[in-house]
């Protein structure tokens, strides 16, 4: 905490935020998670990345299913599609395919995403649709108030789990890696300078992009991720990391004890706008 | 100045005094000091108890050391501001608790600020040591004229800034209206003679019995301006304000001064205090409405004045006195009439003083001090019969004995520029002499303000500015609970002994476990909690947890003249949320904000502003 | 058209209600609002003695039943305290932090008890007998037939000494200074209607003053006081009634004059020309004596609150006519006093 | 509580906050203690969606001496715990009844926002510095619902020992120094209620009559439902969150494991039936609970439990539709879903509970239906079922039975069994893996008496009766009432035809009619399909006008009985999200009575 006897003046602060543009990403809707909930760094993280790639506001979607972290397009002052619950990717594939112009960001909880909506996923990312998918990863069912998710830690208690969690629990990162993504980022809601650049990187990506957030539960998980928990734990990838190394990808993402944040792999490849043109492309061939 | 200018002298490298505080190219405490009006007007505006001081007593920190039980730095902390804290901690008028943020709406009672200012002083270890900090002798000569507070205080200053310092004071001892204006039931000697002892024991050489004036054996003010490198006029407001009666003819003596068992109050008490026999009648009217006036109505009653009656111009509602005060003199039997003035006093065919006649008053509008006006009813004269009187209506500043002229203010008092100097170039004026009477504080406080004036002017250069120390602070130290915990009272003695002398103190001090429950209710308003914008997610959980309407979605803030802020712009929308900020106004130092910041962008630091040598 | 007015009334006692009525009377569009720390409706107060002899619950001490407000459109909010004024602003500022706005402003919030700074060390052992709820906890502590002593013995205290007796409770007053407050009465006055107490079977000990108050011991009534002449009393219950304070704790930095109470002219308009006061809590100017002085009584009461709405309503009359304030002896041998007469 | 004995206890509390303010909590801790303290009481609870935000929450209790059949349309008293979601609930408090608010709120209030400023002159005022109590005793604001309960318990005499004993176990496996925080929260709140001077007339007075041997148990509708499935011998159940039948799941996850039993939450509602039917062939009792939306995902799922002749039970507890509609808002709108929500003829066992206790007999008596009949049963609930609160008195002696499998009678090996071989009541013995010699496959596609595949005309027509004829037997199933006549006997002038949560306000407005001299009876139908025709027609016979209440708009029952029956009834449809008013029904009453103009005289 250097920056502890830097001077903070109000003025000079509101004067920076104002210039910087960001505010006008937000809607005017005070978003409702639980005071302290990580996802409100999903609003402030995208808008100021946003703000930084200067993207415009009517050419964006923001899709999300249904939980907590599905609240976002609310929140945004850009197109929104709040689904059911586990079928965004779907909806956001739909859309997407309509008109190639969009920037799609797709925004879920660890629940929609691999619980009802894990069937969704591995589809979505071999495809590579040129979507951004951030995924808040909470390790825990917050809008049904406290059940286990699938990324819950063995040994967690929920009140489903009132005998203790025996689920091993996935590892997203090595499944979005296995599945095929071409762009894979581990960010932290408690690093919100961090969690933008990753976002401004992963829109920029040009094909699937999947952005995994470790961000905590203040309301139903007191003991496993908490702030202060991954706090102490999260760390950068090693400054040598080769981001199109595969094998040093997966060896990284194997490392849960203490998460390491940055992007582990990036390779670009056809995307499904590609695929569809070359389909299109052999089929006018034919005529 | 406008607000750009005084914001530049912080951004001078010359004026952040941070380097001192490293050792090589480590800084070992991350303590910095600032200029900047911001930051002033920071804790002049948030710390409402020492800027409410004259003496800007950094009450705060004071009081956080006696939580800590280290006593003798609390007493310390006072002494920076006001060499006298004993004293002060028995007799303040306590402008500071009238601002006390506890006592705001909503809040409870002010913190006892002035009760623990004593107990600091009384619980601190028998061998504590005095801490001065020195700089080395100048060789310059200054002579103070008056050894009251304002004098006492200049001389102290001045002594530790390196000059040579000698007061001439006209009584036998120091003190001024410390020792002679105020009883010892509320003042003990013992505690008084002490500190003042220890305020001029550096090398300030005192001549009592020394009188400064024309005449035979006194010492002329234009010598001392020959001999000295620099003069401070310190002598006070020593003369009582002649009763103003309406039935009194032009060019009559003043019928106070003529007649026996009629005497002004001031006279009556410094008298009492040179070690003179007074007496008092059966019973005794005083009139007046000051402390003045409560002293010699609870004297007259210690000397056996047996129907005590004090009466006012105004009301009780409007008179500059502490409530407790009042309470404790009606304890005692006294009586306060209202809305009353004396038009005469009569006597009987011999000539002798038998009673006061009063016009009867209403009241009138506002006057500039915050007081009312007192407006005389035509017609309503009526008459009550007394024994004594004491007129106690107010005192007033002196200077024709001086021998070189200065000029005056529209009030007859001498003028000072802004730096604190007569219209002789090397004489400089403090405390009443200069404002006429106020209080004991206000002349500490002006004091210290000239002498860092009269060292500027002397050495050619500041030595001394206002600054504000910021450090960071690791933890809250307070919780909620603590702001429930009630005023304590201060234990007084039992009315029926307190007639036995004149030297029974009535206020007999705190046990320590009350001192320390007092001491936990202060808000530690010096405490700043600031959010860092730049990691800020907007997520609401330090508002989530505030006790009260203490943190804000804002979009604004209001710049004030002077530079420092006004009120916060409140945003209801989510896209003019500028910042999440905290209203250090409305914030009660629970720290519960701090616990729960996710991104650990809230920190404390603490803000204390005095005078630093620099 | 007018803007409607908006009456706001401090206090539900005598002055305050009959202000309500006759300003609802001749203001048929306004809105009125009455502020109480009371829990209930206005009470009528000097019926309470009765609570002594009856089994009556709060209802049947109403002034008036709840479906009377509710005709009249007066709304009374009780449970709340005022803790200041803000007359540039015209609105008050209530203790649960919620202003209040108002076009017109009634202080009519009476009189506490007084409590001379010699007894004020003993305050926690003297009850009240103020409202209905301190009435209650009176007759609760007061076992039947059980002994009650009254330090001061004004005219209110008075009151209920007469009809605890007649109830068969033992009452002893201890009094001098107030003694037949507010009236004046000299030393002979005062021994004649001593005599009249006594006769009554009030046990009267005048000139006499209090030096403690202490809980009385095991098997003993709950009060012990010790008399400066020695003497002793043991009683269930300890009142003191030395007259009233004016009730204007909420009214200071208000900018309004006050010396004891609120200062109003004759009109009982206050300094401020949108504030009136009526009833125990003004201090009325009388031209006739050149001074401001206070006038008690349910008559005078009702009177000023009257008078108030008259004026507030754009009206222009003075207070002229008073209940006569003397002490009485009547033909029968009794007392009477201003406060003895209600209705 | 002594000195009340004597008194009949009728006392109505409704708690109002904002979520978050633990109002909810709050309510349980009450309405916990005195069903623990021998009152009869029934209670109901309404929230928001949202977990926190600015939601609004109001929990009402009715705690009675004498059995009462719903809530009351006024309060004796109402506890606000957020202004601004209290103050439109003020009218509903009565004549001397009593508001209790916070007094110390945390910042200055606009004119006209504090709720003192709300009350009727005959309404009390109890303002509480509950915000300053809570932060004095616990040094945090958040215990300020259990001061409120504290308060509430110390104004009305409330026995303090059994509230200690309700926060105990409430707090049971948290750290002890947040129960300790917490009781002392209670007692501080108690002690300011008991020194409160009274002004209100209602007392706690007497408990229920003794005249019973057990003890009343506080439970809701989902908590009786659970108890029905355990005493039924619930084996596995698979599950997926779902507001309002999560609780079902929540409880069970706590029971199973304590009795061999197996809980697992599935990835969806698709998967948890699956896995349902999977344990239903392979012979455990399983089930599964949900809402209306997870009913639709599951339509799929249950035409194969009605195609493969498999057991499974579902609790579908409905909330306000269609779609994701009002997750916290009580509906009886998915009447048509469960009885024709499915591809193809496939008709099935629907049990629609009045009341908690009928919650705990619906729920057990499912699972020996659908072991019996073979096919998935629908238990339909709806919020105001599942989340209201009653005092019931479960019977002493367990009323289901351990098996009721048609067992397979002939001698294994002699000849190859038929597990769809018809019968005359149409159901067919049945084996589950492990049983010798009895292999066989289901399926989803049409098949013959063996199971195997065959599309058939005469076997599709034969096979279709056989799944439609058995079923009819079940409105003979011992050991459950599933239709009940109430009131007055033989020919009356109106009857009304109620089912689910809605008759408790019908047999009230039934009671009230009758006191005004109005001939009438109510009848509640439990099994919606196949329904009871018999005694519906019989009762129909009896009523000169026949009233079918329900909340929802399509008057989905009303069309069922019509269509089952032939003979019109007069709709009485609500959609407000909230139970049924009882003054709503009885003005129906009146009206159909020919009564109007005693409605205009009043």
């Amino acid at each position: 905490m250097m920056n502890i006897h830097q001077p903070v003046y109000l003025e000079d602060k509101l004067e920076e935020v104002e210039s910087s543009g960001k505010l006008a990403y937000r809607s005017q809707t005070l978003p409702t998670w639980c005071p302290g909930c990580g996802y409100f760094s999903i609003v402030e993280g995208v808008s100021k990345a946003m703000t930084d790639l200067g993207l415009n506001q009517k050419d964006t979607v923001c899709v999300s299913g249904i939980g907590c972290a599905s609240r976002f397009p609310f929140f945004m002052n850009t197109f929104g599609f709040h689904s059911l619950h586990g079928r965004a990717l779907p909806v956001a594939t739909g859309i997407k395919v309509a008109n190639d112009d969009l920037t799609v960001i797709v925004v879920g909880g660890d629940g929609d995403a691999f619980a009802i909506g894990g069937a969704h996923i591995p589809h979505a990312a071999r495809r590579n649709i040129d979507i951004t998918y951030i995924l808040f990863d909470n390790g825990v069912y917050g809008l049904t108030k406290g059940q286990t998710s699938p990324t819950s830690i063995v040994g967690f208690k929920t009140t489903t789990t009132p005998y203790l969690n025996v689920d091993q629990p996935l590892n997203p990162l090595m499944m979005l890696l296995s599945y095929g993504a071409s762009w894979v980022a581990q960010a932290y809601a408690g690093e919100p300078h961090h969690l933008t650049e990753m976002i401004e990187a992963a829109v920029a990506h040009r094909g699937f992009s999947y952005l995994h957030v470790l961000s905590p539960c203040v309301t139903f998980d007191k003991t496993s991720m908490t702030y202060k928990n991954l706090g102490m734990t999260v760390r950068p990838l090693p400054g040598d990391h080769d981001t199109s190394d595969f094998a040093a990808a997966m060896a990284a993402a194997q490392n849960t004890d203490l998460p390491q944040l940055g992007v582990y792999f990036a390779k670009e490849r056809p995307t499904l706008a590609d695929g569809l043109n070359e389909i299109a492309a052999r089929a006018e061939a034919t005529v | 100045m406008n607000p750009s200018e005084s914001r530049k002298i912080y951004l001078s490298e010359n004026e952040d005094f941070s380097g001192s505080q490293s050792y090589g190219q480590r800084v070992v405490t991350p303590v910095r000091y600032s200029t900047d009006s911001r930051d002033i007007g920071w804790v002049e505006e948030n710390v409402p108890c020492q800027s409410a001081c004259p003496a800007l007593t950094n009450i705060p920190a004071y009081i956080r050391m006696i939580t800590e039980q280290r006593f003798g730095r609390s007493y310390e902390l006072n002494r920076m501001a006001n060499v006298l804290p004993g004293t002060l901690g028995r007799i303040c008028s306590r402008p500071c608790e009238a601002k006390c943020r506890h006592g705001w709406p909503g809040n409870g009672e002010p913190v006892a600020i002035c009760h623990l200012k004593r107990l600091a002083a009384d619980f601190k270890s028998s061998g504590h040591r005095i801490n001065e900090s020195l700089f080395t002798p100048t060789g310059k000569r200054v002579a103070v004229i008056g050894a009251g507070p304002a004098g006492i205080a200049v001389a102290h200053d001045l002594s530790t800034l390196g000059h040579n310092v000698t007061i001439f004071e006209r009584e036998e001892r120091s003190g001024g209206m410390l020792s002679y204006g105020i009883p010892e039931f509320r003042l003990p000697r013992d505690i008084l003679d002490v500190e003042l002892q220890n305020a001029i024991r550096l090398g300030v050489e005192l001549r009592t019995g020394t009188e400064v004036g024309v005449g035979e054996g006194q010492v002329r003010l234009s010598d001392l301006h020959a001999e000295f490198d620099a003069v401070l006029m310190a002598s006070g407001a020593m003369e009582a304000t002649p009763l103003p009666l309406r039935e009194l003819g032009d060019g009559e003596d003043d019928p106070v001064r003529a007649l026996e068992n009629v005497e002004y109050g001031l006279d009556f008490l410094v008298e009492l205090h040179r070690g003179e026999k007074k007496k008092v009648g059966k019973r005794v009217f005083v009139v007046g409405a000051g402390f003045t006036a409560l002293d010699c109505a609870r004297v007259a009653r210690r000397l056996g004045g047996e129907e005590v009656t004090i009466h006012l111009r105004t009301t009780e509602e409007y008179i500059p006195v502490e409530k407790d005060e009042i309470f404790e003199a009606k304890r005692e039997g006294v009586v306060i009439r209202g809305l009353r003035t004396p038009a005469a006093l009569l006597t009987d065919d011999a000539g002798n003083f038998t009673g006061v006649r009063f016009v009867q008053n209403r009241l009138g509008g506002w006057r500039q001090n915050g007081r009312r006006a007192a407006i005389a009813i035509e017609g309503s004269e009526f008459e009550e019969e007394c024994d004594t009187l004491l007129v106690a209506i107010g005192q007033r500043t002196i200077n024709d004995y001086l021998d070189m002229k200065l000029d005056l203010d529209r009030w007859g008092s001498v003028a000072i520029s802004d730096k604190g100097m007569t219209s002789v170039k090397g004489v400089f004026a403090a405390g009443d002499f200069v404002h006429g009477p106020t209080t004991v504080i206000e002349a500490i406080g002006h004091g210290r303000r000239i002498a860092v004036d009269m060292d500027t002017w002397l050495m050619g250069r500041e030595r001394r500015k206002l600054v504000v120390k910021i450090e960071p602070v690791e933890e809250p130290l307070r919780e909620r609970a603590f702001d429930f915990i009630p005023r304590q009272e201060m234990p007084t003695e039992e009315t029926g002994k307190r007639f036995k002398g004149l030297t029974n103190e009535v206020e007999k001090g705190m046990e320590l476990e009350e001192a320390y429950e007092e001491a936990k209710r202060c808000y530690l308003c010096y405490h700043r909690y600031t959010i860092d914008v730049d990691n800020c997610i907007y997520c609401r959980a330090c508002i989530e947890v505030a006790p009260r309407d203490c943190i804000k979605l804002v979009e604004g803030v209001e710049i004030k003249e002077d530079g420092t802020y006004g009120n916060l712009l409140e945003a209801s929308k989510w896209d003019q949320v500028g910042a999440i900020w905290i209203d250090n106004n409305q914030c009660i130092r629970c720290g519960a904000c701090y616990m729960v910041c996710p991104t650990k962008c809230i920190s404390i630091t603490k803000n204390e502003m005095f005078y630093h040598d620099v | 058209m007018a803007k409607t007015e908006h009456y706001v009334i401090i206090g539900n006692g005598v002055a305050g209600s009959e202000a309500a009525l006759h300003l609802r009377q001749r203001d048929q569009d306004s809105r009125i609002t009455m502020v109480t720390a009371s829990k209930l409706l206005s009470i009528n107060r000097y019926v309470l003695p009765k609570i002594f002899s009856s089994s009556a619950d709060w209802r049947d001490f109403l002034l008036h039943p709840p479906e009377f407000y509710d005709q009249q459109r007066i709304s009374v909010r009780r449970n709340t305290w005022v803790t200041h004024v803000e007359p540039e602003q015209k609105r008050l500022i209530l203790r649960h932090r919620e202003s209040l706005s108002y076009t017109k402003l009634l202080i009519a919030s009476g009189g506490g008890r007084y409590i001379p700074e010699s007894l004020s060390e003993f305050r926690d052992l003297m009850l009240k007998f103020g409202s209905y709820e301190e009435a209650r906890s009176v007759s609760n502590a007061l076992p039947k037939g059980g002994h009650i002593a009254m330090l001061g013995g004004d005219m209110i205290g008075l009151d209920l000494a007469r009809s605890l007796v007649h109830d068969g409770y033992k009452v002893t007053v201890v009094g001098d200074d107030y003694l037949f407050w507010p009236h004046h009465v000299d030393q002979e006055e005062k021994q004649k209607f001593v005599a009249v107490l006594q006769g009554m079977g009030i046990d009267v000990r005048s000139g006499i003053g209090v030096t403690s108050i202490e809980e009385g011991a095991r098997n003993k009534p709950a009060r012990h006081i010790a008399l400066d002449n020695k003497e002793t009393i043991d009683a269930d219950v300890v009142l003191s009634f030395c007259g009233l304070m004016p009730s204007v704790a909420f009214m200071a930095g208000a900018g309004v004059d006050i010396e004891r109470g609120v200062l109003v002219n004759p009109q009982l308009q206050s300094t401020d020309e949108n504030i009136w006061a009526a009833g125990d809590v003004c201090q009325i100017w009388s031209p006739e004596e050149n001074q401001y002085r206070f006038f008690y009584g349910w008559e005078n009461v009702k009177k000023m609150g009257e008078i108030a709405a008259l004026n507030m309503t754009g009206g222009h009359e003075s207070i002229s006519t008073f209940q006569d304030e003397k002490l009485i002896a009547t033909k029968t041998g009794q007392i009477d006093s201003p406060f003895w007469q209600y209705g | 509580m002594a000195k009340n004995a004597k008194q009949r206890t009728d006392i109505q509390i409704a708690i109002c906050g904002s979520a978050g303010d633990g109002t909810i909590a709050a309510g349980d801790i009450l309405k916990q203690a005195m069903a623990k303290a021998g009152y009869n009481v029934i209670a109901f609870d309404v929230y928001p969606p949202e977990i926190r935000g600015f939601g609004k929450c109001i929990a009402r209790a009715r705690i009675t001496s004498e059995q009462v059949y719903s809530l009351k349309s006024e309060s004796d008293c109402l506890v606000s715990l957020d202004d601004s979601h209290a103050i439109p609930h003020v009218p509903e408090v009565c004549k001397y009844g009593t508001v209790i608010y916070e007094d110390t709120p945390m910042s200055e209030m606009a004119e006209g926002t504090h709720i003192s400023s709300h009350l009727a002159s005959a309404q009390l005022p109890y303002g509480v510095a509950f915000r300053e109590i809570s932060e004095r005793v616990t040094s945090s604001a958040r215990s300020r619902n259990i001061v409120a309960v504290g308060y509430l318990a110390g104004l009305y005499d409330m026995p303090a020992e059994i509230f200690h004993q309700v926060i105990g176990r409430k707090f049971s496996g948290k750290p002890k120094e947040l129960t300790d925080s917490v009781l002392s929260a209670f007692d501080a709140g108690f002690q300011t209620g008991a020194e409160t001077f009274r002004l209100h007339f209602d007392r706690i007075g007497a408990s229920r009559s003794k005249s019973k041997q057990s003890d009343l148990v506080m439970m809701s509708g989902n908590a009786a439902t659970v108890r029905g499935c355990l005493d039924a011998g619930i084996d596995t159940f698979f599950g997926y969150p779902i507001t309002p039948a999560t609780t079902i799941m929540e409880m069970l996850a706590r029971e199973m494991p304590k009795r061999g039993a197996r809980l697992l939450q599935t990835e969806d509602e698709i998967s948890a039936i699956a896995a349902t039917l999977g344990a239903g062939y392979a012979g455990a009792r399983a089930a599964t609970a949900t809402s209306g939306p997870g009913l639709a995902l599951m339509s799929e799922m249950m035409g194969l439990g009605a195609m493969a002749e498999l057991p499974a039970v579902a609790f579908v507890s409905q909330r306000g539709g269609p779609s994701t509609g009002m997750p916290t808002k009580t509906e009886q709108s998915d009447l048509n879903l469960a009885v024709f929500g499915v591809a193809g003829d496939g008709q099935r066992i629907i049990l629609a509970p009045t009341n908690v206790e009928g919650c705990y007999k619906c729920a057990g008596k499912a699972f020996e239906m659908a072991e019996k009949y073979q096919t998935p049963v629908i238990v339909l609930l709806d919020l105001y079922l599942s989340n209201r609160y009653e005092a019931v008195e479960l019977p002493v002696e367990n009323p289901f039975s351990e098996n009721c499998s048609k067992p397979v009678k002939k001698k294994p090996g002699k000849t190859k069994y038929s597990r769809f071989k018809l019968t005359s009541d149409g159901i067919s013995p049945r084996a589950i893996p492990g049983d010798e010699d009895c292999m066989h496959t289901v399926t989803g596609l049409e098949h013959n008496e063996q199971g195997r595949p065959n599309d058939q005309p005469e076997i599709h027509q034969i096979m279709s009766a056989k799944r439609h004829e058995k079923l009819l037997t079940a409105v003979k199933h011992p050991g459950i009432t599933i239709s009940k006549r109430f009131g007055d006997k033989g020919k009356v002038d109106v009857g009304i035809l109620g089912w689910g949560s809605t008759f408790g306000e019908i047999l009230e407005a039934m009671i009230e009619a009758r006191k005004e001299g109005i001939r009438c009876s109510a009848m509640k139908v439990v099994m919606l399909s196949p329904l009871p025709l018999g005694p519906i027609h019989a009762f129909m016979d009896d009523c000169g006008e026949v009233l079918v209440p329900e909340l929802n708009y399509e008057a989905q029952f009303a069309a069922l009985v019509t269509g089952a029956t032939g003979r019109p009834v007069h709709r009485l449809n609500r959609v407000t999200g909230t139970p049924m008013r009882v003054r709503e029904i009885l003005a129906e009453i009146r009206r159909l009575a020919g009564q109007t103009e005693m409605i205009a005289a009043e």
